[in-house]
């Protein structure tokens, strides 16, 4: 993946409804450890808020956090208000329990279908470590 | 800023302005139980049999523990189904329901619940993460009661459950939390612990008129809040929740204890929680009120793979029968990953029923250790339950209010923008929760001295002094997996 | 009639002669193994920091429990690629195995196991119920013995396990057992216990020779008999056995209890086996022996139902845990059906080792039931022990033997003839084993009126008199499932 | 089935090198209480011995307890055995955990048709209770 300048600073919040903040609670703490610059929104974040944030600190990624099941409906547009606000390049990630219903949740190859055709770069289980997660980024940004 | 909120029972005129201003205009069903006298008298016909207040009672009288499984899909078709199947692999007659809502009713989102049941429709599978009570209204909700041969009760906890509370309540099902600052740390983000008593006060006195109209209700007063919070903070949680349902009528609470999954201070917390509810009330002159207990399985991280889950299931299950506690709430197999399926909780059911079977009528007998182990925890939520007094001179709710703005009253992780959050707790050696910082806590020194003790206990076992890193850690404990071991050897 | 045995250790000169007329010319394969200084060299080399007994000297340092899964195949193919992939899923490296042989090499029919080989063979499929040791002899054990990461015990438990154990030893695996009343009254038929005895003399000293010479075996001295028996008979077997063992210089016994799924009494019994094994072998003068304690997951009927079997797995390595026992022994989903399948007994550690995770160090806290309960089995245990050393003049071996013929030593339920069989035994409201009827026994008044008060309990309880009927009902309490109850309500 | 004069007559006992002996005493107790002469021998109990048992009480029927996995090859032969004893119309079951490998055990139409073959009349798996053994000698026997 080719990139613009590299910022080392992510957004990450849960989105919609959602009121799950320890999974995001403990990404914070590994990118800030991974020396990131980090917006951390905590739950219950809209799509506006996540894009407000990421031009405010300049970000070079997104990370949704979607645990309660609703992520697939939550997440759909957020692309194209980022590809809106000028955020063109910006990385989104996605990841936690994210599709409600056992089937899909397992039918992991349909959950990246999903994602991907809503304009998200990757799609993480929720036995997805902090430490993948980070690593993860790091790789896409072609950093350390 | 002194908050406004008192400790005082809503009259009438203000129940029914709310209810007609406030509340049924949340959403279109609203109309449809104007009319509370035919709902209260409709509850009673239908949840003949199936009170689960009553059935607590008998249950307790038998000598029974009662199974309490959870479910909940977006379309009613689908969780009649589920509920029927688990009631005929041995949930019914002993066992009540948890039907759960989804997430979009429980912030009030009612279109977007709506685009849930569309897309379910379309897809052929449940896009929400419950059922969508308020969307289906009354009638829907008296279908599924009908379907089903035990009581029902509604977890649709928020900042506002009001209208969904009203729709389950006179469709005989259970429902009304009494709750406030559990729902502001487990769900909440922006609303101020005072307005969420307000929402609260209404919830109670609902369930209170019901009671008192002869359909007995008996409330969830939960602290499950987010799986990871010290047990004398969550001993105080429903403690001081119990004094404002109280207040407003309510007859019964179910006490709703998340587990920490410590043997003897799990067992001890819902000892002390029981006596000191039972305790505070009293002395309010809350005379009337019986308390059953429960015990809700770990809310913390989950393993993704069933055997481990079975452990925790027997292990969270085991630890409700050992302390005697009415009620055995289960989680399924499915818990990491998505909501139960019929097929996974029945499972949990068969498992949970075979261990009553198996355990008999045994229990943890007496011992120092517990003994101990609730005095501690006792010490904290008395200190705290006169400190709210103190400074709400006498009100609860004042109190309460006062303790979160000072950051006395404070638990480590969760979304509400009040809560200081200075607080770190960590397990022991023996995976009990001890406070490894208590923030701005008042901690008698005894109790201070006791959980470093117990953490010192950890640093000498484990050989290395504890750290942040290890709280981070700890939050994980329960899921991760060991990696599989190499096949080393030659053959 | 007076036995001729004695409690006497075996002249080298005599073990000798019985090795070379009786044990090796059992099976051709005898004969791989005639140099015992080789075998014992190769056995020191093979089970280097994979032996049983150090193994559990380091568990109990370090405060760990191991876990102990069983497996046996027909094929030394099917054998090892179970045991590979059990020890991948997690029973590696703090984790010891139990292997079994087939029945008919524990009968020394030989001739059979070999047709079972051949038929397994044709047919894909393990048609034996264990591996068939003798008729594969020492290379093929030692094979298993690399391709394995943990300590490997055989467990070929009859008349007469002499050759299995001579071999296993030889290949570096934990072998011969501390046996003898519990093998007649588990799987014999017509053997006098004074043959018996005779026959594991050999096999004990044996285990003593090769700890003698660099290699500490850890005998298992079981008391897991027909799974239905009271806990003071178990641990009177446990401790008449360990004074057998000890005479013949064994130094590490593996005291294998098979629980009646009462925590408390469970518990109870375990404590009591090892502090009366200490005590009487000390008295008896043999002071370096080391106990390691283990509860051998419930002998009785299993449950044909994956989740019901979870409850029973889990339930059964929650008391060890929680008893502080060394080992947990792990039985498997597939128990009611046949012999572990690699998938099911992987499933039992992955389960039990997530339990241990949880639990941390938990342990039960001493209570006044623990005390009483013991109290009540060791007055029972010392009766018997007294009586039997009375009867022998001193001499364990005579005792046991003239109390068996006297009846005053006595189970319930055996294939053994000599075995009087005037015992019942029935489960109290706790699940905990009475005396419906002591038969013989000569149970202190105090233990006898216990009981009974025990058993009142359940009369009460279930509030009708208990009766034969019940006796037999309990031998299939934890096998038989609930009924799927209809699904009578309308929807 | 045709059969001779009702006996009212059974054998019970676990065949081979089978040790396990609880299954076959509580069917003795259960087929005692429906009024049967019962034969019961226990555990380990060789083919030869069963037939002469069932000569002595002039049984109607064997019932072999197998549990310990090895049935099959217990119990080849035992018809032909019963056939050059005169025994010619008594009827044979087997119940228990009949089959070692799982496979084969839950494979319970192969099961049936393996032990057909050697001329069983029935293979009950030990999830039958006593009652439905009762029950189903009494059906076969077309009394009560
Ligand atoms: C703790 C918990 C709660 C707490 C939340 C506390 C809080 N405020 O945060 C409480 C009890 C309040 C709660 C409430 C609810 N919960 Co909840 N909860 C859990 C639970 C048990 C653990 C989640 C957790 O904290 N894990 C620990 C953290 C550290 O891990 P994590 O969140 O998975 O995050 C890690 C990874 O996933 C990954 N990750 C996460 N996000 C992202 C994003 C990116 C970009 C990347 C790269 C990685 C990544 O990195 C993190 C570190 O490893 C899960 C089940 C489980 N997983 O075991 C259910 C679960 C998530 N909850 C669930 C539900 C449905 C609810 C409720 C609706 C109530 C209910 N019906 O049970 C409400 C939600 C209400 C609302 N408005 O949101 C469901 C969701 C079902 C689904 N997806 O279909 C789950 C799966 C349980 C279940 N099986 O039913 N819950
Ligand atoms: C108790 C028990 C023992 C006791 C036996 C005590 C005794 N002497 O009787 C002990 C501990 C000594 C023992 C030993 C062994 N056992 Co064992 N044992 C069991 C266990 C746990 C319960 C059996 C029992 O007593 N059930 C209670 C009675 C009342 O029920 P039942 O026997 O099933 O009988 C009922 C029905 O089956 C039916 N029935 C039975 N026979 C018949 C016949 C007819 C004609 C009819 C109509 C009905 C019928 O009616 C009965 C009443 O409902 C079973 C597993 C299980 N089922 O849970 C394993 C089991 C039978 N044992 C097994 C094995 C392998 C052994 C051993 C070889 C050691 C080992 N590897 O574990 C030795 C046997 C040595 C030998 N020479 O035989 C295996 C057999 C595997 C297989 N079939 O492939 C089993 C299935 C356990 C397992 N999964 O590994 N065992």
């Amino acid at each position: 993946m080719k990139r613009r300048h590299v910022n080392r600073s992510v957004v990450i919040g849960t989105i919609g409804a959602d009121a799950h903040m320890i999974g995001g609670w403990v990404l914070e703490k590994a990118f800030k450890e991974a020396r990131f610059t980090v917006a951390f929104l905590g739950a219950v974040v809209p799509q506006q808020e996540f894009i407000n944030a990421a031009i405010e600190i300049d970000a070079d990624a997104i990370l949704v956090s979607s645990m309660y099941g609703m992520g697939l409906l939550d997440c759909e547009g957020l692309r194209d208000k980022c590809t809106e606000a000028g955020l063109d390049d910006i990385i989104l990630y996605v990841g936690g329990t994210v599709a409600a219903p056992l089937e899909l949740e397992k039918n992991w190859p349909e959950v990246e279908r999903r994602f991907k055709e809503i304009g998200f770069d990757r799609v993480f289980p929720n036995t997805c470590t902090a430490a993948e997660a980070v690593q993860a980024l790091k790789t896409d940004l072609g950093i350390d | 800023m002194s908050p406004k909120i008192r400790n005082k029972r809503l009259s009438d005129d203000e129940f029914l302005r709310i209810r007609k201003e406030e509340v049924l205009p949340q959403w279109e069903t609203g109309k449809q139980i104007e009319d509370l006298d035919e709902c209260i008298a409709a509850a009673k016909e239908l949840s003949q049999g199936k009170n689960h207040a009553l059935k607590h009672k008998e249950a307790e009288e038998r000598g029974i523990h009662l199974l309490m499984p959870q479910f909940g899909r977006a379309l009613t078709e689908y969780t009649i189904e589920g509920l029927q199947h688990v009631e005929a692999e041995g949930l019914a007659p002993d066992g009540v329901w948890i039907i759960f809502s989804d997430s979009y009713t429980r912030k009030l989102d009612f279109e977007r619940a709506a685009i849930g049941i569309e897309r379910s429709r379309q897809e052929g599978m449940s896009m929400l993460n419950g059922w969508p009570i308020v969307n289906f209204g009354v009638e829907e909700a008296r279908r599924i009661r009908r379907a089903s041969q035990v009581p029902l009760t509604l977890n649709s906890t928020d900042e506002d459950g009001r209208l969904a509370s009203e729709i389950a309540l006179a469709a005989g099902w259970n429902a009304a939390n009494t709750r406030s600052l559990q729902e502001c740390v487990a769900h909440c983000k922006d609303i101020p612990l005072e307005e969420e008593i307000r929402i609260n006060q209404y919830e109670s006195r609902l369930a209170a008129i019901y009671t008192e109209n002869g359909v007995p209700i008996c409330t969830h007063n939960a602290c499950n809040l987010t799986g990871y919070d010290s047990p004398g903070y969550r001993s105080f949680v429903v403690v001081s929740q119990s004094l404002l349902g109280a207040e407003q009528g309510i007859k019964y609470q179910f006490l709703e204890n998340g587990l920490n999954m410590n043997l003897i201070q799990d067992i001890a917390m819902v000892r002390v929680s029981k006596r000191l509810c039972q305790e505070y009330c009293r002395r309010f002159g809350y005379d009337d009120l019986t308390f059953f207990t429960g015990g809700y399985p770990f809310l913390g991280a989950w393993p993704p793979r069933a055997q481990e889950a079975y452990a925790m299931i027997a292990w969270n299950a085991i630890i409700p029968i050992l302390g005697d506690f009415t009620t055995v709430i289960l989680k399924s197999e499915d818990e990491a990953f998505a909501t139960p399926t019929k097929e996974g909780m029945a499972g949990s059911v068969r498992l949970a029923r075979h261990l009553l079977k198996l355990m008999g009528s045994q229990k943890l007998p007496d011992s120092e250790e517990l003994k101990l182990e609730e005095a501690m925890i006792e010490l904290e939520v008395r200190t705290l339950m006169d400190k709210c007094l103190e400074a709400g001179d006498g009100d609860m709710a004042v109190g309460m209010c006062k303790g979160v703005e000072a950051g006395w009253v404070d638990t480590m992780l969760t979304p509400w923008k009040y809560n200081k959050g200075k607080v770190m707790v960590m397990r022991d050696a023996e995976n009990a929760v001890r406070y490894f910082d208590p923030g701005d806590i008042p901690l008698p020194k005894e109790v201070l001295d006791y959980h470093r003790m117990k953490l010192a206990e950890r640093e000498r076992k484990e050989g290395r002094r504890l750290d942040f890193d290890m709280v981070v850690h700890d939050l994980q404990f329960a899921s991760i997996l060991p990696k599989r071991s190499g096949l080393g050897a030659q053959s």
